[in-house]
């Protein structure tokens, strides 16, 4: 018992040593990565753009407008499965 | 009047009389099932779970999940998937082939991580480091539930209930207390549909008005961050893998869950040429997972197991792991803001325990109380990514250390 | 020469010339291809059990299922999946692992579940006691199979054919007689297949012109029903519920079928928050399952288990079972309608029998060649779906007592 | 042989007995289901019409039109994958 | 202190010190994602692959495949499953589950059956003889290893390589020389990626321009084939069928793999009454078994495998094979041209090799170079989909000799 | 070794052999297969072609067509998931 709560305080400060360290390193690695991407990979213009066309990223705002259209269309009993 | 009798024994009256255990145990997957269904908490988990509940309770239907020691042949052998099968049928097979194995939950993740957008984070990485904060929950729960008499492992299992993260609970359970996995996984789920609640409550406690009247887009404009992002999608491609091998670094034990969302993301991330796996991950691999993970969850959930103190721990306990985390997480904003000038809205410590998305759309709205103009969420969102980052790290402490 | 002679070793023809009877499984390959693809009997099952055929009849191919005993290492120890997996091959590695196990059949069942429409029955609950009718032909069947000679429990096997249903009979063979899974779960499909032959005659052997006649719309009119449903979605969402917990009661061998049937409905009932899982159990989970269960039960089909008396008994057999549950159907509705001032249309009884929804459309058929405006088909999906539970109850039975 | 008959008649009986029974049971549930639901759960009017329309259930007909639709569209080789 | 030290020891810090391979190994799984991503080389494998390679090379993950003598326990038992997953982590139980028991490369290769268009082939029967004659650099490269030191086993798994398709190298590989197989399937799938370098590389060496001018279609003018295909549909479905039992009759050995390649097509040429499941094959089913495909295979390539000379003679014999592969067909087209009236295009010959669909569009580029009216497109699907074929039953032979 | 060198050399005409009798054989049997069925199962007119709409063979410019449709209502962010 007394053994056991040891280990607790231990993990206590291991863990959110841990924790941090981590997310420090994220945090310190994005940056390193975008600096390295800033430097040395410059964004390719409409060719990546078209292929994100692609992606399933889309504003809730106009999915409500598509869904809408839909329902339009199929009075109410269509559905929008990935748009 | 034979056959009366025969047929009788065929029906399961007879054990319920010896053992009403079961019919408690079929009110709670009522409760669950309403949960679920009318109250809408998690319902892609709790209606699972709870259905997993009722069919497992109720005697001669082979679908409650047997201790780990029947299956246990000593001398590190055990039973095989087919024995399994044979002898405790369909529910025991699905629990010992995908879940004891510690299969579901880097499945579910490798689905998350194709879900997952770390746009908002990588925009304000800075604020990331309130996802370690707001894990505080996770050990200080360990602490007390040890001194109140939980073996460590169990104390553990327990204390992850405060990472506020699904698979990460299941998959911390499996590998220290898996005889306490049913309450574990639906105490971390009910949470988490809570946090609606529970991040209200903290907030008002913790937070005065002018804290969280702060606009972060106004401190931006103050203090404009150093490097703007050229080229989004080759950062997002190089970070997760960038992440994976940080992580295999220094946390080994939490390889299998941060590698398969990392790999997730990775697959979305590159884009139609490896559209099919990112699909494929998200979809109908996570869907399926999620019905097998929740049924067997459930099942595990024989009334021997829920009739027990410890379950009253778990339900206290996870609560108590959720309110620190969350002043946690809000605690490291206010000391932030001591020290540095471009202060930070309390709202995105909160929503370092993680909960995606739910905790930044409930902060958001919060922040929108107070000032109408006040638009957190992208903000909130960086921490709260980093929130599941932070208890997988979390969890892989535990497991190394107690596992 | 020499390597004439050791090309010849490699393939199968040595082992042909020892034994032809592959040839002849062959041909049944090429029937059930025929009549699944050309006559579309069936084709989501037949095509594949088929093909299984054809893979598993050419020795050397290691892609036929071996007998039980050959994995029965005696002292309740079986061989593990991976040890079949390297000793016979990846078909009998699919099928000691999903089949074997009784895995897939109430996967499949889950599915079914899924795109189960309750409503008709729920509009019309008394009509599905003419499904209990319609499973006399299994207990008749099991009677007369015994009587000449088959073992209880493969007279059992035999005798589910009749509650016409594909999972349930495949189930139900897996438990008694797995040795007769191949010719079983093919005559289960074939009959299903040809019940637009079946219930036509049986129908004119056994009902009047009058009978056929009866308009059962204007007898709701004349006499109708006490309580309408106001709140649908909560009926149906409570039903599968509610079914669940009294099946289990009663029968808890049917759990793992009639359990994951229901399972499947709630989540499609419940709506939008559950979709994801509705879609996956009824999209790629059950058309994967479908595969593998037709190739593995089509594989079990060798020449020594497909050439025995047997085989004859379950094509004869399995016939009879549907005549008398088609024929038992009618006879209840023709009592009932003995005593009872609302008359039901006979050919409600007759789709008792399952097969849905063919048997509900070929009632449908016959009902408006007697009368163009006697639209019965949504009367007939009410006993139509109440015997998929018949039958699956009836399965539990026969496992509890025979298994 | 003889024992085996004796078993087969007695699962004749239970058989039968317990399939009507559950059978009995579903419309017995059934109904009281109804009834409580009718007492206690009023239909929520717009909210659930409107989840509703993401649920697969579209006649026939309108399948057929819709098919036609997009087959008009696409010449005749679109598909329809959910409505 | 004493913190920071047990913190020390949970990172893999310590055992990098002792034995720096692993970091070559996470360079080498860069290179691969760079190919992937990048440079678009098959990123649908290689990308998982290089996932795995990276989870599998830090210590204490436990994600790197151990090898097969760690679970063999003797006198023809293995680990079961679940020991497996229980000793060393779940991507041990993907690894011997999926791959070690040979299952996937087949499931694989039902998707591609149901993407596959037997069409041009079917069209320009006689051409598929090519695709035999672009088998040979597998056989010779066979010769040319078994001469430079390896065994014959591992002979086999490198020359299939110059099959140019994935799934048959891995499976092959599984069967022969599993611990060779991440090298194996890299080099396999690179010069894959690599075609449309290797193709032009050869056809400049052995091609003249009057050669690459033959005009298929003015061929097909003056010299007429005898049949026209009526009924296309009918051939394609009947087509699949007669061809596996044909290749069950003569190569079992290749039954799992060419089997269910056809299964796959067979569903697929059907049409509407079996779409579910061609859908289902060549969708979620392919779509999941490549990803773990990839990460288990990539999870092989520990420092010990890779770190050895054979992978050299991996990397050298596999270019090779392709080489003599390519020229093995042209060179077959050559002789045929030396006696027939009806010249055929080597560019046809060189696409037997397989790696499908991409040789034909290299080959039909390289045509419409030297005469811009001359599409040759689908004469080389005739040769190029014959050379899956081609190497399958290559792989059978190897298997039923070697394995 | 020398007995390896020896099994290779096997191989090689034995694997060789049979790769080209398999694919004569494809030859020989894709041939008879294509008159069996020119002679006894003539072509199904409208019926077949009908049912053959369901089937995923669409030409790239069309595919290309329907996209591009498909991205001006949804302003480049739509996806079309199977046509
Ligand atoms: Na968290
Ligand atoms: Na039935
Ligand atoms: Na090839």
């Amino acid at each position: 018992m007394n053994g056991n709560f040891e280990i607790a305080l231990q993990l206590l400060g291991i863990g959110m040593l841990t924790v941090f360290l981590i997310l420090f390193l994220v945090v310190f690695l994005g940056n390193i990565i975008i600096r390295f991407v800033n430097r040395f990979i410059p964004p390719v213009e409409t060719k990546t753009s078209r292929t994100n066309v692609v992606q399933p990223a889309i504003s809730t705002g106009k999915m409500a407008a598509i869904v809408a259209a839909v329902q339009a269309v199929t009075e109410g009993k269509g559905k929008v499965v990935n748009v | 009047m034979d056959i009366l009798k025969q047929l009788y024994e065929m029906t399961a009256f007879g054990d319920l009389i010896a053992n009403p255990g079961p019919l408690l145990m079929l009110a709670i997957a009522g409760v669950l099932l309403y949960l679920g269904i009318k109250k809408q908490y998690e319902p892609l988990l709790l209606v699972p779970i709870a259905f997993g509940v009722l069919l497992a309770n109720l005697p001669g239907g082979q679908m409650g999940v047997v201790p780990g020691d029947l299956i246990d042949l000593g001398d590190h052998r055990y039973m095989n998937l087919f024995e399994i099968a044979h002898e405790y049928g369909i529910m025991n097979y699905l629990y010992y082939a995908l879940i004891k194995t510690g299969l579901l939950p880097p499945i579910i993740f490798m689905g998350v991580g194709a879900l997952t957008d770390f746009g908002p984070m990588l925009r304000n990485l800075r604020l990331s480091l309130f996802g370690a904060a707001a894990q505080l929950g996770i050990f200080t729960v360990l602490l007390v539930a040890i001194a109140v008499g939980f073996t460590p492992n169990e104390a553990g299992s327990l204390a992850i209930i405060g990472g506020a993260d699904g698979p990460t609970a299941i998959y911390t359970t499996i590998k220290l207390a898996p005889h306490l996995l049913g309450p574990i996984a639906i105490a971390a789920y009910s949470y988490m549909a809570l946090v609606p609640v529970i991040i209200p409550l903290i907030v008002r406690l913790t937070c005065s008005e002018k804290e969280l009247k702060i606009n972060m887009k106004e401190m931006d404009k103050l203090y404009p961050p150093k490097h703007k992002i050229k080229n989004l999608k080759a950062v997002k491609i190089a970070f997760p893998i960038v992440l994976g091998i940080v992580i295999s670094f220094f946390v080994p034990s939490s390889v299998p869950l941060l590698g398969m969302l990392l790999f997730g993301n990775l697959v979305k991330e590159i884009g139609a040429t490896t559209l099919r796996l990112s699909e494929a991950a998200s979809g109908p691999i996570m869907n399926a997972a999620t019905i097998f993970l929740g049924l067997t969850v459930g099942a595990t959930m024989t009334s021997e197991v829920f009739l027990d103190a410890k379950t009253i721990g778990i339900i206290v306990g996870g609560f108590v792991a959720f309110a620190i985390s969350v002043s946690g997480g809000i605690g490291a904003v206010k000391i932030y803001n001591l020290i540095a000038k471009k202060k930070i809205n309390p709202l995105i410590g909160a929503t370092g325990l993680s909960a995606v998305p739910m905790a930044s759309r409930v902060a958001n709205e919060i922040a929108l109380k107070y000032d109408s103009k006040n638009h957190v969420l992208q903000y909130c969102m960086a921490s709260n990514i980093s929130g599941v980052i932070g208890s997988a790290v979390a969890a892989g402490v535990l497991i190394s250390f107690l596992g």
